[in-house]
């Protein structure tokens, strides 16, 4: 039983999360300057501290949330483990390039921040990439999966990414959606999730020889998708490729298929479909789709960061992928921070995060060396690391294999 | 038992209009209100009917007070007002704009109904039954909006200037429709008009309002005989 | 150059004598006024970035606050040409924001354009753009002009996200298509324009940037209380009065439009120079709605009330304020049950709504205004007025000097037709008016009089005939045009300008309102100076004529109802007419205010003036016309001198009901009754009443 | 063909919008920028006694739309009407409803939190055909009840007394309040009939998309689009609006693809505005001097 795949829809205890959540991060942040030099205090405790950007309000709020679970969850642990307490100073983006831009400048030089996370969607990480970039303060990528955040010709680099990335996926599943030279099919949410999922996927198309057949935009918060649906059955589309940020616009579109009896034979999506998507959808409607991602969300170290946030906050994940990929990336810090001893000694900081040796995802999972000068991205898009998830009636995941398996054998 | 305006104080923004206005009229009265522009005659009916806020005084009809309540309650308990430039609903035919009256009319409906008596005197406003208010002529939509106030069988009506851009002769006509209502309804008629002349010809009692006070009442022809009122208020040297 | 300068002999003249004293005073406070304001509004502009000069890190963020400001200020200065003056409330401005931005940008990076011909170019496609929806939404008022300007808005934020150009949501510049994601700052001039960024670089944009802000807030300034300016409050009133008044009312909302866009655009330019990156999250509808939030939450309609609302607004948005009050109700109110950053911005602004009507800016103005003009709000409900005119009027007139005459017929409609549908509301009507001639029109209603009033003015086009006026051919002109061409008109029911004073009513007659140029008014060059205190003069002393000379700084909408009519003719009269076309000029005035409007009307015939007078008053029209047409269903009844024509049977049938004397009282009732007749040469008002039973 | 059918039936969800902004706009000269919010009150009204076993669907109908109108009948008596006193040329009113439209939004966003919940309540689901078409049963009941509401209104204020109020207060509320009719009262009513509508189509909506804060921002532009383009100040316009929106957006998806369909909807708004300024069926006001 996978509870926390299934948002609590009990409004009242959302709300009481982001009180305790927000209490939570009053009670680290908030805290003197002195105590927060990046070096370590009599107790050996060294306090970071950490810049944290997000949409704290608005509609995008999940966004925010992901990270408040993390530190409430978390936050003893590392301290535990590395010595490391964090010291939170967090902005509102209130999801606004223009905002970010404010709040990240505000972190870097008048906060005087150590290292800075987020912010988590990705047009607004686009804002600010090169600022911080150049700013050399470490730029910690929990959140966004655009490709084009991170600018290797900037030496060294600063940012490091612990979520997938687009381009990965794409080289994932790029085989899996073509097999057979099936005709392919794209749905992609009209924001910056969605197009990069599409850039992404022409680009592996390109590279590989085969042809994109048809390219849809779902608006968010799209009344119907009939007209999208009927363009791939026209076009005789065998495989489908969903790029949508909101599980609750993958049901419109799997809604619509339904209505017109289409069913393509490969019908692929990504882990943000376990986010509101259960919510609105019919079981007859996720029969046949499938979700690769590198994580493993039923047994070991992946599961147990969700099972911990769950136990931690009283409901479930928020953005489950990105629950996980905080984790990662909360530990590759912390642990850097340890090696070097001084949180303010940024370049050393950058470094220890490039060198890393071992990175811990809960007690029993490890990904060993993940960077280098000009790979700063945490998994890796060799499909034998992958899995291939299916559902069941409940919504639940079924391992259905690693994405290798699956291309051989079909799943 | 009649229409009371008890020190009526009112006015537009800033500047009180009215003060210290005090009048009666007394059913089957008819009483003219005469005075120069600006002098606070709109003002005056408008405050009587809720269109414009009473600052202080009071307003009572047969039943009490109603300085407190809303304009549509007002005309609900029949006083009723006929508007300068007769604002017939221009969409709603001749038929509708009178149903609308006679809604207003309540409990006070039933027995003779003196609508039947206009129309029968002025037949133009029946053969318009159907058609929509906007296109009729001036006079025309006078006849229907007094009509249409008769409906509401009102215990008081408040007449604004309803000779307002009417030709002289459909004036007159609109003088007679007055004195027939009169004499149909047993309505008190408070009379606003600009020509002073006439509706003092017409009147039985009237009043004299100069930058927003009473400042001469009385019998209607004696008013207009005065030297004084000819002289301020007819334009007569 | 107005119709008062074509035409020197008689505008020199009038304008010689006691004013000349009074117009140096006037463009001396003016001038010492407009550079108070100019140098305050540079120095305060300077003194917001003075923490940025050292390029610390700890003021980048207050500099890039500094111009979001700028950025938001000169977008709502631009929106509240529209929404403040000409009452169009657009919900469009970010899409102007939007291609200003995006198109500096893309000129520069994708096009190869020098970035400041880019800038240019930019702001350039903002005004064709703007030019082309001004077109486009010409005929829509109200809700529909909000939706199609939001409809707009839409549509380019669509673009952004979808068009390729554009780098849609990976932003733009972006890493795929141009390898950064920054725009180069500019170099002009040798200086290389850095935005705040980075620590230790001093943000050197921000000059031009606050700068430039300020001299849009000084122009604007200029512009609102130009004659343009006040063209755009007359289009707000009413467009057919905007048109009456000499305005091409097409060509000034393109104008205005055009000019509110590029301001807008320039907005987004701004935004572009300091934050060198785009997304199109920004330019959402939340962005356009903000601007007109700034607009009315800083007072729209004023000067200042954008720059405060827009400042306001964008430090409210940012601040911890907001966020501490959100934190506060959590802690006090309810876990749940609670308003965070934009909730709070709705409650502050329905909060402004229901205390500041007219916006912070606004509302402290017109609480000071109200001090001021407390006083003459008082006289403005004593005397004054028609009524008490016209012994001054006549001593007033003495030192005109009489124009003679010039021989021949000013005006000629030859066979006027005018059909609506169905119905001929006018056939076949010649009408001719001389200089120096009072032409009255009477009727029953619903003979055509209104019509034919507005086919002389220009409202409707005759659907046959002929209208010459002074020698030229004026058939089918716009109201505009029979303006400039010199003719004037009152209305109905007087069309003022109600919340502005009654010398701002006047000054709106000019035909400076029509003619002046958007850069005379923006600039204000001597000239300007000059002209203003030269219409103050003359407005004083068309005040004086109407007998409202002690209550100039009064709003309209608090004179009597006698006196808007008098200020209508004082207004008509500033257009330097030769003729003027009163339709029913006594409705509604009491008969000693009647009589001193004819003594008015005789006047200004004495002067020379051509007057068309459309009435229903018999005594007015006996004293003063010279010559009277009747006219019923269309046509022509009769036409002749007052006696002639009220003596004429016809006239008598369709119109009077009864014969009147020679002065317009009823001789004889319908039942052979007589009234009282009135003294020889006495104005009564007419008919009387005859009722059987009248004792009288 | 089958671009058409789902138009037509799409274009109910939007007509039922529409209407409630023509009902505000005849009686009130107004309309309520902040419609979507109500949309998603009506929504998570429904869901917040969904778990009343005692009420039956109809009940829980019922208080969505019920929670929508009291809210909504609220907002014009204090919000709405107070911005409404300065004549033909204010517009307070937009601003004061956008206000609330951001206030509430906030409000929703934090009670409920910003992911769509599942609801329920009149949940149909499945699907039929209808020439050839396959549209979801929970769509066709929308669309229905769009077209069943409309020729009601029709009904109401073309052959009743209180239509005749209705109209008479659209023309001139002060001469009505003369008649004895009060232009608050009908204000009043019509902002509830209209919030009301607003609600209940966000019950049965949210059956099929999830009860969202955002649901009826997305559906805002497009409703009042169908509103302008039938005309602001006819009952009859939502319906024509709405089809003509409905289809020729499906028409564009289908030929040029999704992202075509609101644009094209917004280009008839265009068009039919610069053409005519009232809307197909609206009626021309006239400027009197």
């Amino acid at each position: 039983m996978k509870i926390w795949s299934s948002p609590s829809r009990s409004a009242i205890k959302l709300a009481a999360l982001a009180t305790t959540a927000s209490l939570v991060l009053a009670a680290c942040g908030g805290g003197s300057d002195d105590e927060a030099s990046g070096k370590a205090d009599a107790d050996g405790i060294i306090t970071v501290k950490l810049g944290v950007v997000g949409p704290k309000t608005g509609p995008a709020s999940l966004y925010y949330e992901y990270m408040a679970q993390d530190f409430e969850a978390f936050s003893d642990d590392f301290e535990e483990q590395y010595g490391v307490k964090f010291d939170v100073v967090s902005e509102d983006d209130q999801a606004s390039p223009e905002e970010t831009a404010r709040a990240v400048s505000k972190l870097i030089n008048e906060e005087g921040v150590h290292a800075i996370l987020g912010p988590p969607l990705s047009g607004n990480a686009l804002q600010v990439a090169d600022t911080v970039q150049r700013s050399g303060v470490p730029w910690l990528l929990a959140g966004p999966n655009a490709d084009e955040i991170i600018n290797y010709e900037t030496q060294p680099n600063w940012a490091f990414q612990t979520n997938f990335t687009n381009q990965q996926i794409m080289s994932i599943l790029g085989e899996r959606l073509w097999a057979d030279d099936a005709k392919v099919g794209i749905v992609f949410s009209g924001d910056g999730f969605g197009q990069s999922n599409l850039d992404q996927l022409k680009l592996w198309a390109e590279a590989n020889g085969h042809e994109l057949t048809v390219e849809e935009t779902i608006q968010p918060g799209a009344a119907d998708a009939n007209a999208i649906v009927k363009r791939l059955e026209d076009a005789g589309v065998e495989s489908v490729f969903m790029g949508i940020t909101q599980g609750a616009d993958t049901a419109t579109v799997t809604r619509s298929m339904e209505q017109a009896g289409y069913a393509p034979a490969t019908v692929m999506t990504t882990g943000t479909i376990l986010t509101n998507y259960k919510d609105v959808a019919e079981p007859s409607q996720w029969e046949n789709i499938q979700i690769v991602d590198p994580r493993n969300f039923l047994e070991g170290g992946d599961k147990w960061v969700l099972d911990q946030v769950q136990e931690a906050t009283g409901d479930a994940p928020a953005i489950p992928t990105n629950n996980i990929s905080t984790y990662a990336m909360l530990d590759i810090y912390a642990q850097a921070v340890k090696e070097v001893g001084d949180a303010s000694d940024k370049e050393a900081v950058r470094q220890a995060i490039e060198d890393i040796k071992t990175v811990h995802i809960g007690p029993d999972l490890t990904i060993e060396s993940p960077f280098s000068a000009d790979d700063h991205k945490l998994y890796t898009d060799d499909p034998a690391t992958w899995f291939t998830y299916g559902f069941d009636e409940d919504f639940n995941l079924v391992n259905l294999g690693t994405a290798a398996e699956c291309l051989e054998s079909g799943c | 038992m009649s229409l009371v305006v008890d020190n009526a104080e009112s006015g537009y923004d800033r500047a009180p209009i009215l003060s210290g206005v005090s009048l009666r009229v007394e059913p089957g009265e008819l009483v003219a209100v005469v005075g120069s522009n600006g002098a606070g005659k709109t003002t005056l009916v408008k405050t009587i009917v809720g269109q414009l806020a009473l600052r202080a005084g009071d307003l009572a009809d047969d039943d009490g007070s109603f300085a407190k309540l809303s304009s549509h309650r007002r005309a609900k308990r029949g006083v009723v007002m006929v508007p300068e430039g007769r604002k017939l609903f221009p969409r709603l035919t001749v038929g509708e704009n009178i149903a609308l009256g006679r809604r207003a009319a309540g409990k006070r409906a039933g027995g003779e109904d003196p609508v039947d008596a206009l129309l029968d005197a002025f037949p133009i406003v029946r053969e318009r039954w159907g058609q929509q208010a906007n296109l009729l002529s001036g006079g025309e939509q006078q006849m229907v909006a007094l009509t249409r106030a008769v409906a509401a069988r009102p215990r008081y009506l408040l007449l604004d200037e309803p000779s307002l851009g009417l030709s002289p002769l459909k004036t007159l006509d609109v003088f007679r429709l007055i004195e027939l209502i009169r004499e149909r309804t047993g309505a008190g008629i408070l009379l606003v008009e600009q020509m002073a002349d006439q509706a003092l010809a017409a009147a039985d009692r009237a009043y004299v309002l100069e930058h927003g006070r009473i400042v001469m009442e009385g019998d209607a022809a004696k008013l207009r005989s005065s030297d004084e009122v000819r002289r301020a208020y007819l334009g007569v040297s | 150059m107005s119709t008062v300068e074509k035409d020197p002999t008689r505008a020199g003249r009038r304008r010689a004598g006691p004013g000349a004293a009074d117009r140096g005073t006037h463009v001396r406070s003016a001038l010492r006024r407009d550079v108070l304001f100019a140098v305050a509004a540079l120095a305060i502009a300077i003194i917001v970035i003075l923490p940025g000069r050292n390029g610390e890190g700890t003021s980048i963020s207050t500099m890039q606050l500094v111009a979001s400001m700028a950025a938001m200020t000169v977008a709502a200065v631009g929106l509240n040409l529209l929404v403040g003056y000409t009452k169009l409330v657009s919900l469009g401005q970010g899409g102007f924001y939007a291609i200003g931005a995006y198109g500096s940008a893309y000129l520069a990076l994708d096009k190869g354009w020098h970035p400041v011909l880019a800038i240019l170019g930019a702001l350039a496609l903002c005004g064709i753009v703007g030019a082309v929806t001004a077109m486009a939404s010409m005929r829509l008022r109200g809700p529909q002009f909000s939706v199609i300007t939001l409809v707009m808005a839409v549509l380019v934020e669509r673009i952004l996200n979808e068009g390729n150009a554009f780098g849609r949501l990976a932003g733009y510049p972006n890493f795929a298509q141009h390898g950064t994601t920054v725009t180069e700052p500019i170099t002009f001039l040798g200086t290389t324009f850095t935005p705040p960024m980075i620590a230790g670089e001093v943000a050197t944009v921000m000059v031009p940037i606050v700068v430039i802000t300020a001299l849009v807030v000084i122009l604007s300034r200029n512009i609102a209380r130009s004659p343009w300016g006040a063209s755009l409050s007359a289009i707000g009133e009413s467009e057919m009065l905007a048109s009456h008044l000499g305005v091409h009312v097409f060509r000034r909302k393109v104008a205005v439009f055009v000019l509110a866009s590029v301001l807008g655009g320039l907005g987004g330019v701004m935004a572009t120079q300091a934050f060198s990156h785009l997304q199109p999250e920004t330019f959402d509808i939340f962005l356009t709605i903000t601007i007109v939030l700034a607009v009315v939450f800083g007072g729209s309609g004023t000067v200042l009330g954008p720059v405060v609302g827009a400042v306001a607004i964008v430090w409210l948005e940012q601040s911890d304020i907001l966020v501490e009050a959100s934190q506060w109700q959590q802690d006090t109110i309810s876990e749940s049950w609670f308003l965070s950053t934009s909730g709070l911005v709705g409650v502050l602004f329905l909060l402004t709504l229901f205390l500041m009507p007219r916006g912070i800016v606004g509302t402290a103005g017109a609480v000071v205004a109200a001090r001021l003009h407390r006083r003459d709000a008082a006289e403005a409900d004593g005397a004054g007025g028609l009524d008490e005119t016209s012994e001054e009027l006549v001593e007033d007139l003495t030192h005109v000097v009489h124009e003679k005459p010039a021989p021949g017929s000013l005006l000629t409609l030859t066979d006027m037709g005018k059909r609506f549908g169905g119905l001929q509301a006018v056939a076949g009507l010649d009408l001719s008016v001389d200089r120096g001639q009072i032409h009255a029109v009477i009727g029953p209603n619903g003979a055509g009089k209104s019509t034919l009033a507005n086919l002389v003015t220009g409202v409707y086009k005759p659907s046959s005939g002929q209208v010459t006026f002074a020698g030229n051919d004026l058939t089918g002109q716009a109201p505009h045009s029979v303006s400039r061409a010199g003719i004037a008109r009152t209305f109905q029911t007087p069309q003022l300008f109600h919340d502005a004073t009654v010398r701002d009513n006047v000054l709106a007659g000019f035909a400076d309102t029509g003619r002046t140029p958007l850069w005379a008014a923006a600039l204000k060059p001597p000239s300007r100076y000059r002209r203003d205190a030269e219409m103050r003069v003359e407005s004083d002393r068309l005040l004086a004529l109407v007998g409202l000379e002690d209550v100039p700084d009064v709003r309209a909408s608090e004179l009597p109802y006698g006196k808007q009519r008098a200020l209508e003719i004082a207004r008509a009269l500033a257009g330097g007419p030769e003729l003027i076309v009163l339709d029913e000029p006594a409705a509604g005035l009491l008969a000693t205010e009647t009589s001193g409007l004819g003594d008015l009307l005789m006047s200004l015939r004495d002067q020379g003036y051509a007057l068309v007078v459309v009435e229903h008053h018999m005594d007015l029209v006996s004293r003063i016309a010279d010559q009277v047409t009747c006219m019923d269903q269309g046509r022509l009844l009769a036409r002749g001198t007052p006696q002639e024509v009220l003596s004429d049977e016809r006239v008598i049938a369709a119109y009077l009901g009864k014969p009147l004397d020679e002065h317009g009282h009823a001789v004889e009732t319908d039942d052979g009754t007589t009234t009282t007749p009135a003294g020889p040469g006495s104005t009564s008002p007419s008919p009387s009443l005859s009722n059987g039973g009248d004792p009288s | 063909m089958e671009a058409v059918v789902i138009g037509l039936v799409l274009g109910g969800l939007y007509a039922l919008l529409a209407q409630s902004f023509v009902l505000t706009f005849i009686t009130t000269r107004t309309l309520n920028f902040a419609v979507g919010e109500f949309v998603a009150l009506g929504a998570f009204a429904a869901i917040a006694v969904s778990s009343w076993s005692w009420l039956p669907t109809p009940g829980k109908v019922a208080v969505g739309f019920l929670a929508a109108a009291v809210v909504g009948a609220l907002v014009y008596r204090f919000l709405v009407l107070p911005f409404t006193t300065q004549g033909e040329h204010d517009v307070r009113w937009l601003l004061s409803t956008v206000a609330v439209s951001f206030v509430m939004l906030n409000l929703i966003t934090n009670v409920e939190g910003p992911s769509p919940q599942r609801s329920d309540t009149a949940r149909i689901s499945g699907t039929v055909d209808i020439l050839g078409a396959g549209v979801g049963k929970q769509q066709l009941v929308l669309a229905g009840l769009a077209v069943v509401i409309s020729l009601l209104l029709i009904v109401v204020t073309q052959r009743t007394s209180v239509g005749l109020m209705m109209r008479a207060v659209s023309q001139d509320p002060d001469t009505a309040s003369l008649m004895g009719v009060s232009p608050r009262a009908v204000g009043a009513a019509s902002y509830f009939v209209a919030m009301g509508l607003a609600g209940l189509a966000g019950v049965l909506y949210a059956a099929t998309v999830g009860a969202s804060p955002v649901m009826g921002e997305t559906l805002l532009v497009a409703s009042i689009a169908v509103a302008i383009v039938g005309g602001l100040g006819s009952l009859w316009g939502p319906l024509l609006g709405g089809a003509l929106y409905g289809v020729l957006s499906q028409v564009a998806s289908y030929q040029w693809g999704a992202i075509w369909g609101e644009t094209a909807g917004l280009l008839l708004v265009i068009v039919v505005l610069v053409a005519k300024p009232e809307g197909l069926l609206g009626r021309r006001m006239e400027v009197k001097l």
